[in-house]
């Protein structure tokens, strides 16, 4: 009930103004379709291009709208009084992380195998894709949540956020985008395909137990 | 039965170069109010933060019998682009409660918030603002009141009306912490006397 | 926890501390130095030419001893992570901050140690394989502690941010790392293991251990010169480090 | 000499869907001090920032014979990683003039914030950063000042001084308008009462 | 003398604290690393390449750190006495414009070229790329800087900001990379050059004197 609850709260502030929610993804379009008319006649016809161009965006994508997903809160100073609520905290960042992921995340998961078979990927290099996607961004939520909220208050743009996070990026990006090569060549990809879930089970069950007391820490000034 | 709602011991902090508490001691129990009084800088919004926990002092032991606190600082604690009315609707979401309707439309009646039932935060005047956040304070039903300035912004219907909340809450088994510069303190209220070192 | 000898202890109050590790400092100087020059000498003049790169292999009594001190000074630092956020030891932290400056700079220094040596043999300073890349990703981690500690002007709240972002950068290093086993690389692996064959002829190795044990030992030499700088400026308000402090600053 | 700095004629503002003035007029003039009275969300900021140029009205004419003018809002208009003293010398750049390090001195003095000189905004608490925002308002040697509730957050011998300061300001052939809820009004202060329509 | 001073703590606020003024570089460095890597083993040795994906990191560098151009003035009320002040407000935007070109523009201009000269890069390539950088980078401060002006006090983050300002971006970018891409085909790329150099021209004189008061609106609650 309280999570239901609260997940209403974070979705009817993301949707308050209406079209606004809809950014994220016309960023991801925008970005995606600048990389392939900027690289169009080196990649013709290679799906595996493709498939890089999607992941980098989708990271991008999520760095940028992860920016933001404590600061309003912080600013307005509802962060604090959540913070002060401790056996509420937990369930406060989860339907944060959920919220963020369902309106970055899912969209994203969606529309990149859209945009693949759009660009002429095969429809099995297309379904994996967005497999590899549905596994891949809730891990780049939570990373990126854990650095965000080292960062409340400070005052720094994303700028900060991206040069801290992008390192712990690479891997699940490394998987990911192996995964879908490695189909595409037909090879075997089921040890990526295991680091991707490890990395999904490993960042899913600490990290949101971990942000509450981050939170309440960097309240500290 | 006043019970000890929080109790600090041996306090020192020094944020920066400047010591601001040595060695200090207070206890608040139900029933009590504190005023913390003294001149600008001399740590008041210090020591009420770290009284709720949302600031580490160097030294010294803070131990809180009661939890959640209610905590009401420079910043209002709401969501600005939230109505009033979803803000209220958190703040019992946040302590375990089933949203009290009737409650909440007394209380922005006493608070003349009637109006603005359904405005968003963002289009409120400050005091406005700072009225609402009582009207939350009064929703989540804390033990222990933790105010800083609360009259600030406030008119003096309004300051009236919060003054009396405040003798209330006390009177029935409440405490409160309030750091104010008023002019006339509150009612009953012991007060603690902050210097700069 | 009794089993911590007494001198070692004492090392843990900061007033001591300050006192007691000059001396270590000026030991390990010497000692670090002295090794380096003997090494580099030895490896630079007295061992015969490589069979296939010719003299410019000689870079590896550099190179590799560094390229591999740097991975163990950050797992270090991600350690003292761990025992800031268990035990809240305020040396652990004060290590993490002294040591991210020195891991930082190291990491450089192993990146264009490396880039130098690629030139002539791979015929390309940089190639992209999951050993240079994790050294990269280890510079923009160190990179990203240092700049961490300086945005965040509280102290507590600094270490513990330092603290996690160690942590979880450590298993990125490692994923990173073990990854090497998947993506085809153009660098060599790992040629001296602790419990296995050892790739290198015997002359290379004396001088390559001398400069691997010497580096350890002037690093050291400078993270607690760092930790000793650090331990009496967050402490300007005592007596027994203020004269110093003051004679920093002039 | 006592020259008019801003008139405003037949002034109507409805943000939202409540209508705040209708037809307002008022005109400062040098050695003038306004003091807007009110309850909470009658438009006294609303009315301060379109004197300023900050808000456009819906209808009505505001016309500013001195330029720039001081305003002094909610927020402190200092930025935060700077120094006190940085602060100050970017108010003087502003105004084209140079910096009066003796003078700047004195006010920091007057105000009590000598030893914050170097010190970051942010470090200083709420009451310290109302105080250097005065010093900016000096140092700016503004004619007309805009003050929304200027006594909020200062201790009473902060608020004695900043009384004393407007007084002394209009004495010299400057004007100040006032938002306040403090219970005494100002020394020599024609006060506008503003109501809920 | 005043444009001095207002520089003076343009650059002061930028570098308050040492390291911060690298987090653009390393940032660029970052990004780009992330795209070569993903990106390697189709472009091997295709200079084209390097090229786009440097001119569309650059972009990315400069829109983050536009993100932040007004915002914390405007929080903290620095904003509004700047607009108050009319006859010093066009200074204190163009001090503010290129300070942020200072310490985005200049670096990248500089370290664009040496990215590509070690992913192996002719010099003379190499050297194109930075003379069209050097015109780019103002044209794109500029522009972002329009849109950011704009977008002063909503709390939106940087997505807002990408998506309205891309599709601006679009010309100089295409001209950019047209520019390197016929230099290194050995082709003739006047008609290209020319266009920069307009796009740089018409946005430097007229977006300065537009900024003061489309910033005194963006007061406007
Ligand atoms: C920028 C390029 C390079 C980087 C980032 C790099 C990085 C590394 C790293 C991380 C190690 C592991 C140290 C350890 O764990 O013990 C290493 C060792 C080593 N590197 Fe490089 N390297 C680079 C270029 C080169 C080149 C061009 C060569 C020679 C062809 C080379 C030869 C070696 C050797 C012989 C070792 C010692 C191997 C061992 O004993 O483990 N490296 N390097
Ligand atoms: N964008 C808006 N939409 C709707 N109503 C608004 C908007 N902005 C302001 N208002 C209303 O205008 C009124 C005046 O606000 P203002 O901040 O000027 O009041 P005030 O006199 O300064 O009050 P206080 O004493 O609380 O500071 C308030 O009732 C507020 O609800
Ligand atoms: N990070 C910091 N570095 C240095 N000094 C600091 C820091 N944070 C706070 N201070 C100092 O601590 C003192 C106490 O600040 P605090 O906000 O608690 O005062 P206050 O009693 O609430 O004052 P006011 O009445 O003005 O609100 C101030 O003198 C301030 O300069
Ligand atoms: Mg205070
Ligand atoms: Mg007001």
């Amino acid at each position: 009930m309280r999570y239901w609850a609260l997940y209403r709260r974070e979705l009817l502030i993301e949707f308050r103004s209406g079209v606004e929610s809809l950014i994220p993804i016309i960023f991801f379009l925008l970005v995606v379709g600048t990389f392939v008319f900027t690289l169009r006649s080196f990649t013709a016809g290679d799906n595996r291009v493709i498939v890089s161009v999607i992941w980098i965006t989708t990271l991008f994508t999520s760095l940028l709208s992860l920016d933001k997903l404590f600061k309003r809160d912080h600013a307005d100073g509802t962060l604090a009084v959540a913070v002060l609520h401790s056996d509420a905290i937990t369930a406060t960042v989860v339907t944060k992380l959920v919220a963020h992921w369902s309106v970055t995340g899912i969209p994203i998961t969606v529309l990149g195998p859209a945009v693949g078979l759009l660009a002429g990927m095969h429809i099995d290099h297309a379904s994996m894709l967005g497999f590899t996607l549905l596994i891949g961004t809730p891990t780049i939520t939570m990373l990126g949540a854990l650095v965000t909220a080292l960062l409340v208050g400070l005052g720094r743009g994303g700028e900060l956020l991206t040069v801290l996070v992008l390192p712990l990026y690479i891997p699940i990006l490394l998987f990911g985008i192996s995964v879908c090569h490695l189909h595409i060549d037909s090879a075997s990809y089921t040890s990526e395909l295991f680091w991707c879930f490890a990395l999904l089970t490993g960042s899913t069950t600490a990290i949101p137990l971990a942000l509450g007391p981050i939170l309440k820490l960097s309240q500290d000034s | 039965m006043s019970s000890t709602h929080l109790t600090i011991s041996d306090l020192r902090c020094q944020p920066g170069s400047q010591e601001l508490f040595d060695g200090l001691s207070i206890s608040v129990s139900g029933g009590e109010t504190i005023e913390l009084r003294g001149p600008n800088g001399c740590g008041k919004s210090t020591l009420l933060r770290i009284m709720a926990g949302l600031q580490q002092p160097d030294s010294g032991d803070v131990t809180r019998y009661v939890e959640p606190l209610g905590y009401l600082g420079h910043k209002f604690g709401l969501a600005s682009i939230l109505t009033v009315q979803e803000n209220l609707r958190w703040t019992s979401t946040l302590n375990g409660a089933k949203f009290d309707t009737a409650r909440a439309q007394d209380l922005l009646e006493t608070f003349e918030l009637r109006t603005a039932t359904n405005k968003l935060i963002q289009e409120l005047s400050t005091g406005q603002k700072r009225r609402c956040s009582f009207v939350c304070l009064l929703i989540g039903e804390y033990k222990l009141w933790l105010m800083d300035e609360p009259f600030s912004s406030l008119d003096n219907q309004g300051e009236e009306l919060v003054r009396e909340l405040i003798q209330e809450h006390c009177g029935k088994g409440g405490s409160a912490v309030i750091a104010s510069h008023s002019t006339s303190p509150l009612a009953h209220a012991a007060l603690v006397e902050l210097g700069i070192n | 926890m009794n089993f911590i000898p007494t001198w070692l202890r004492r090392l843990a109050s900061p007033q001591h501390f300050f006192g007691d590790i000059k001396l270590w400092i000026a030991w390990l100087y010497v000692l670090g130095t002295i090794g380096f020059l003997v090494g580099s000498v030895w490896g630079l003049a007295f061992v015969p030419p490589e069979r296939y790169q010719g003299d410019s292999f000689r870079i590896l009594f550099v190179h590799a001893p560094i390229a591999h001190l740097v991975q163990v000074i950050y797992i270090s630092i991600a350690i003292a992570g761990v025992v800031h956020l268990v035990w809240k030891l305020k040396m652990a932290d004060i290590y993490m901050s002294a040591a991210a400056p020195i891991g930082c700079w190291l990491t450089v220094l192993a990146l264009v140690s490396g880039m130098i040596w690629g030139a002539p043999t791979w015929g390309t300073a940089w190639v992209w394989d999951a050993r240079t890349v994790s050294t990269l990703i280890l510079f923009f981690l160190f990179f990203g502690l240092i700049v961490l500690r300086r945005v965040i002007p509280n102290p507590t709240r600094a270490a513990a941010a330092l603290s996690i972002l160690a942590i979880v950068g450590t298993i990125n290093i490692f994923i990173i790392k073990f990854s090497v086993v998947w993506f085809k690389t153009l660098h060599q692996p790992a040629s001296i293991e602790l419990f296995g064959d050892i790739a290198i002829a015997p002359v290379f190795l004396a001088p390559l251990f001398i400069n691997i044990a010497s580096t350890y030992v002037l690093a050291a030499g400078f993270i607690l010169a760092n930790m000793r700088y650090l331990v009496a400026v967050r402490n300007v308000s005592m007596t027994w480090n203020q004269e110093w402090v003051q004679g920093r600053k002039q």
